[in-house]
């Protein structure tokens, strides 16, 4: 692979496999040495690579390799001597027994802190491992709520849960509308049936009563379903006014091509977290449909100098638009590497206790300062709200970070 | 003489195929009676409902004083009516022995005890030599004789013997009768299907003989093998 | 002699070694013998009776989520919730079962039966919000042995080495048992098991009872040890075909066969996921070709490669 | 619930099942033939869906037409891998071939994965757009144009089975494998035969739906599972079985999706397929026998 960061203990397993892989495992075995050639700190990610979330994994892990190179350029972690970091790399593919054991070999060779795992499925029990092994978790892509629940002390989330990715979203396309004078009473709702899924249509469902809609339709299907014609009549049916959509890729762009054809006739197809519709692919691919397409997503904050220059720096060296779990990705390490400067260590206990004090005003994200409340939790943490206008996704709340104003209602959509 | 099988206008159709017809049919306790009839008359048919592997569409089974009409094979085998196979179905993966310990557990359920009742059926049916060769790997005639002695091990009162000297050489089939006298010395009765006319007018005390489902013929293999329809009906196939 | 020797110096070594080993080796550990315990369970039906089941996900799911709703719903102990997991799964197993042996499905069709009844399960947990619908029950870590819930993984460990021991065991008594015999003689040929008085219907069934048993007593150490379920992790394929694949490797039918098979398969997919790492799917796509080899070249297992030199 | 509703299920439900019918046609060739249930179907399916994405991407043939291309490159492929890979194990115990093509299955899924990365890769045709409104329901002309090419290739493997001696040798195998081998066919040539057809089967149907799907290296996946179902409603190894069957699970699928809550669709097709597995284990419409 052309890039530059380094994989340690990985080209070497192939020849005498077990017996490498017993010696990197061993060395761990005395920290001592480790830490004697402090020039390294080594940071673990366990990513999905393999199966079918192996597009979105990459995508972070991009992020991931940008903000590692970016901070080595640099001088490293200057209060540890200039201290470089060595990203260690695990495939959970996207199953729980390789999270357990990937985290482990991990943690064995001596990671100051794991990231990822991308599925809440393999974080839940992941934290068991990291907690047990007073080893600081930075979550990265997974949703699910009560991920930080029970008292955990080395679990951190920097980007929106489940509930502040969903209840924001709302209230910003709701505030929007009532800036427009649009009303939105009526709301439908599609959800891939998975974890993910499942918790943004539970938030949507339960935010209605106390935002004054009501949930006219919610239909969460499977993700490899081919055909979502007979689902999205039902929804036509019921007259929404508003459709939200909370799923992968694949399956949002047939839902986004059917709704278009069926003339679903609602004010704006708003994504929620969803996997297509801000992603710059999606949309180069497909210009017609995604135009005026609102997503509620991680976003990056597009008045922020510095976020243009990650992105360009992106662009130059994947060949790509950055997407939002790139910006995720590349942020956490920041978060990360901002806690070890202050811990100036790379004892785990310390660099936990440093993340927990976390207030760093310097980042890419559409929110203000980055604090972990006592859960782990970033306790401002927010969505953006995206709308596609010609061919970008682009700001459009809340609106102090707003780059364009909406176009709501979307004529289109209303048929 | 009581009837050990007592057979009354058993019919068996397939669709709208008759494959037997009416058959009224008995074996006496120490009886041996031969099955006989040209291809396709039905024999094997009868031994399948017979022994439960097809439930008659109409027709009386009589074993031992009660019917067997929808039980199960394993059920009438426990009840001492044990057959073989025109194809030999042998567990082809198990060893000799192991296929034989297969029917002694009909009659006990200690392992032990099975084993030592199948090594003494080995030995009996000549195939002590090769107990613990793979079943696979015997000879036609050796796995004839092994499908006999799985049968023989679950201690039947009646033997349903189909084909079991077909494809055999002379020598073979000389030795398959010597064992067939010895096993019916021990109060076994035989209803068999064969071919080898030499052999079943040597061993049955009476022949019955079934031509497109239908019984033609019963009595002393001697009279029979005079009957005009007997020999019409073989000649016909012939023909 | 050698066999046994080596048994028992194997047997020593995975008692006494874990509390040596760096967590990762212990994860796997314990990942190994899960997955051969799985496989001993399948193997019971899949390898001694012949009924190639697709579905085991079924009891596997059932067993995880009886003791886990038990717990969350009712406090009852997941040592007991296990027990009644696993009679609950026997009970389900003994409804299929009946139902397709009853109708006479064979080979292909038994698999795919079992298959759909798997799927039918996830789909409707995937539906019933009583039970989690996809955000699945999780069980909070803490110390409370009485409960199935250890500080640290040794003590997982050792519950699943006892686990896989005993399903050794278990396998072991039956295949020398009449019953033994008689799932042998139904593998083989099932009318002419039926001819020899073997009441194939019953051992079927029993092997299922029993198989699914064992199998759903997996889903609770599952649930207890990863400390989350959901519908795809318990119901889905993957589970399923986790349990045949340690067996058929290893030797379908074999006492020690899907043990074997555990110990080298989960090796081979850590070694090469560590030698391919950077390169995604690489692994998998190793693991595909090597599983196409052993069964073109070992089509009865190692340990049956092994007994016909 | 609205007849406008129904009406539309029914439409989505037919256009849906043509493409499982052709799918499942090819699977079903492949088990009446070889008596294998093919689980690297999807995945080759999701080769072809490749195959017909780089023909567009590099060469800028349309889908449709790539299949004049895929169809033929398939066939070859799968006479290829049945040659290499399935006839070898043709003796094999009945699971031991099932796993076989478990294992080629991964293989296939992660090549893809390593070669073209996890990236969902879109294909638009001319017609990808286009849809009109029969009453009050929805016809997409690419999911119309698919139904209707899978319905043709059907009827012409159909006439091709009934018409040409290969197709006459192969029903005879199907059928009779010992009388056939007897009749002096070339058993071996045939099973290969029988695998590149049905290859050549899921090209064609690959090609068909990329216009209005997605190509990703799990894609095979909608498509596997459901062709197993279409298999044994129409009865293994029946060819005309399988495409009506298709037509029966894309109703039932999308009849689901209309009258129940929740994802709950997939229960109706489960449940269809366990019925009739049980009751009818030759399939609704006959063919080999199961018992």
């Amino acid at each position: 692979m052309a890039t530059s960061y380094r994989v340690s203990g990985g080209g070497t397993i192939s020849r005498r496999g077990f017996l490498a892989l017993a010696g990197a495992a061993t060395a761990a075995g005395w920290p001592a040495i480790a830490r004697a050639q402090a020039r390294e700190v080594k940071v673990g990610y366990i990513l999905p690579m393999t199966g079918p979330l192996a597009f979105e994994a990459q995508i972070s892990l991009n992020g991931v390799q940008l903000a590692v190179d970016e901070i080595n350029g640099a001088g490293g972690v200057k209060s540890l001597g200039g201290a470089k970091l060595t990203l260690l790399p695990g495939d959970t593919q996207n199953k729980v027994e390789l999270g357990n054991s990937e985290a482990a070999r991990l943690i064995d060779q001596g990671i100051v802190a794991l990231i990822g795992p991308f599925s809440s499925l393999v974080a839940y029990s992941v934290r068991q491992v990291t907690e047990k092994n007073k080893t600081p978790f930075l979550l990265l892509a997974a949703v699910a709520d009560n991920l930080t629940e029970g008292g955990l002390r080395y679990v951190f989330r920097m980007q929106p849960n489940g509930k502040a990715m969903s209840t924001l979203t709302v209230n910003n396309m709701l505030e929007m509308a009532r800036a427009a004078a649009v009303p939105v009473k009526r709301v439908a709702m599609m959800h891939e049936d998975g974890n993910f899924g499942t918790t943004m249509g539970n938030h949507v469902e339960g935010f209605a009563k106390a935002s004054g809609f009501e949930m006219v339709q919610r239909i969460p299907y499977n993700l490899k379903s081919p055909d979502f014609t007979a689902e999205l009549s039902k929804i036509k049916a019921a007259r929404p006014d508003l459709l939200v959509i909370s799923g992968y890729y694949g399956d949002s762009k047939i839902i986004a091509e059917t709704a278009a054809k069926l003339r679903i006739g609602v004010h704006a197809l708003v994504g929620l977290a969803n996997a297509a519709y801000s992603n710059p692919r999606f949309i180069a691919d497909n210009r017609e449909l995604t135009d005026q397409l609102f997503d509620g997503n991680y976003w990056h904050n597009p008045q922020s100098a510095r976020a243009k220059a990650v992105f360009d720096a992106y662009q130059k060296r994947f060949s790509q638009v950055m997407s939002s779990h790139s910006v995720q990705a590349y942020q956490v390490v920041h978060v990360l590497r901002d806690a070890l400067e202050r811990a100036a260590s790379t004892d785990r206990d310390r660099v936990r206790d440093a993340l927990a004090k976390t207030n760093l005003a310097d980042h890419i994200l559409p929110q203000d300062a980055i604090r972990f409340d006592d859960s782990g939790e970033n306790a401002n943490a927010s969505p953006a709200l995206l709308q596609v206008q010609n061919g970008r996704p682009l700001v459009v709340g809340p609106a102090r970070f707003a780059e364009t104003k909406p176009v709501f209602p979307v004529p289109k959509w209303k048929g | 003489m009581s009837d050990l099988l007592r057979v009354r206008g058993l019919t068996k159709r397939f669709g709208g195929l008759v494959a037997v017809n009416r058959l009224d049919l008995d074996v006496g306790a120490g009886e041996i009676v031969g099955l006989i009839g040209p291809n396709g008359a039905g024999k094997t048919t009868a031994f399948h409902v017979i022994s439960g592997f097809h439930v008659p569409s109409a027709g009386e089974i009589v074993f031992k004083g009660a019917s067997v009409v929808g039980q199960k094979p394993h059920a009438i085998c426990r009840r001492g009516l044990a057959r073989t196979f025109q194809i030999v179905q042998p567990f082809a993966g198990l060893t000799a022995l192991e296929n034989v310990m297969i029917g002694a557990f009909n009659r006990t359920g200690d392992v032990a005890e099975g084993r030592a009742h199948a090594r003494e059926v080995l030995d009996f049916v000549g195939l002590g030599s090769h107990r613990d060769a793979p079943a696979r790997t015997l000879t036609l005639a050796d796995r004839k004789r092994l499908e006999m002695a799985r049968a023989l091990a679950t201690q039947p009162e009646l033997l349903l013997l189909d084909e079991v000297m077909s494809g055999l050489n002379p020598t073979e089939i000389d030795q398959i009768v010597g064992l067939l006298r010895t096993i019916h010395a021990r109060g076994v009765a035989i209803l068999l299907i064969e071919h080898v006319m030499r052999a079943v007018m040597a061993l049955s005390h009476r022949l019955v003989v079934l031509h497109h489902g239908e019984k033609i013929a019963q009595g002393p293999p001697g009279e029979v093998a005079r009957d005009r329809r007997v020999i019409d009906a073989y000649l016909g196939e012939s023909a | 002699m050698a066999a046994r020797a080596v048994g028992l110096v194997a047997l020593a070594a995975l008692v006494a070694l874990p509390p040596l080993l760096p967590k990762y080796f212990l994860e796997v550990l314990i990942s190994v013998l899960f997955y051969a315990y799985l496989g001993e369970s399948w193997n019971v039906l899949g390898g001694y009776a012949g009924q190639f089941s697709f579905g085991h996900a079924a009891f596997f799911g059932i067993g995880a989520y009886t003791s886990t709703l038990l717990f969350l719903r009712l406090a009852v102990s997941p040592w007991i919730g296990m027990v009644a997991g696993g009679l609950l799964a026997a009970g389900f197993g003994l409804f299929a079962g009946s139902l397709s042996f009853r109708y006479g499905l064979r080979g292909p069709y038994f698999s795919l039966v079992t298959l759909a009844f798997a799927e039918m399960l996830r789909v409707v947990a995937v539906n019933t919000k009583a039970v989690g619908s996809s955000l699945g029950l999780s069980i909070a870590p803490r110390s409370a042995p009485a409960l199935f819930l250890f500080d640290g993984k040794l003590p997982y460990y050792y519950v699943i080495l006892a686990m896989a021991l005993g399903a050794v065991l278990l396998t072991r008594a039956i295949e020398r048992s009449k019953l033994g015999y008689a799932l042998h003689a139904v593998r083989e040929n099932e009318d002419a098991a039926e001819a020899a008085g073997v009441d194939t219907l019953a051992m079927k069934l029993r092997a299922m009872a029993i198989s699914s048993f064992l199998t759903a007593l997996g889903g609770t150490f599952y649930a207890q040890y990863y400390g989350y379920i959901d519908p795809s992790l318990t119901f889905g394929p993957a589970v399923s075909i986790q349990g045949l694949l340690q067996a058929i490797v290893g030797g379908a039918g074999t006492v020690l066969g899907p043990f074997v098979g555990s110990f080298v398969l989960t090796p081979i997919s850590e070694l090469s996921r560590a030698a391919l790492r950077g390169r995604a799917g690489a692994d998998v796509m190793l693991y595909g070709l090597i599983l196409v080899l052993v069964i073109s070249f070992l089509p009865h297992g190692l340990v049956g490669w092994f007994r016909r030199r | 619930m609205t007849w406008g509703l129904l009406l539309q299920a029914v439409i989505s439900g037919l256009l849906l099942g043509g493409v499982y019918g052709l799918v499942a046609s090819g699977l079903t060739l492949i088990f009446g033939v070889l008596r294998i249930i093919n689980f690297a179907h999807g995945a080759i399916m999701m080769l072809a869906m490749y195959a017909s994405y780089w023909l567009h991407a590099l060469g800028g043939v349309d889908p449709y037409l790539s299949i004049l291309l895929t169809a033929p490159l398939f066939f070859v492929l799968g006479v290829g891998v049945q040659r290499v890979v399935i006839e070898p194990n043709r003796r094999a115990a009945e699971h031991n071939q099932l796993l076989l093509t478990l294992g080629l299955a991964l293989f296939l899924e992660n090549l893809a994965l390593v070669l073209w990365q996890g990236d969902f890769r879109t294909v638009r045709s001319a017609i990808s757009g286009t849809s009109f409104m029969l009453g009050d329901a929805l016809v997409e002309g690419a999911r119309l144009v698919a139904c209707a090419g899978a319905v043709v290739v059907c009827v012409g493997l159909f006439a091709w089975l009934r018409l040409t001696d290969a197709g006459k040798a192969l029903r005879a195998l199907a059928e009779e494998p010992e009388g056939a081998a007897l009749m002096g066919i070339d058993v071996t040539r045939i099973r290969g035969v029988a695998f590149g057809m049905g290859a050549a089967c899921v090209a064609v149907a690959g090609a068909l739906v990329t216009p209005f799907f997605y190509v990703a290296p799990d894609v095979g996946e909608s498509f596997n599972i459901m062709a197993f179902v279409v298999v044994v409603l129409g009865g293994m190894g029946n060819f005309l079985g399988a495409l009506l069957g298709g037509f029966v699970i894309g109703l039932a699928e999308s009849l689901g999706a209309t009258l129940l809550p929740g994802s709950l669709k997939y229960l109706v097709v489960f449940l269809l397929f366990v019925l009739v597995l049980l009751l009818r284990p030759e399939g609704i419409f006959g063919g080999a026998r199961g018992r």
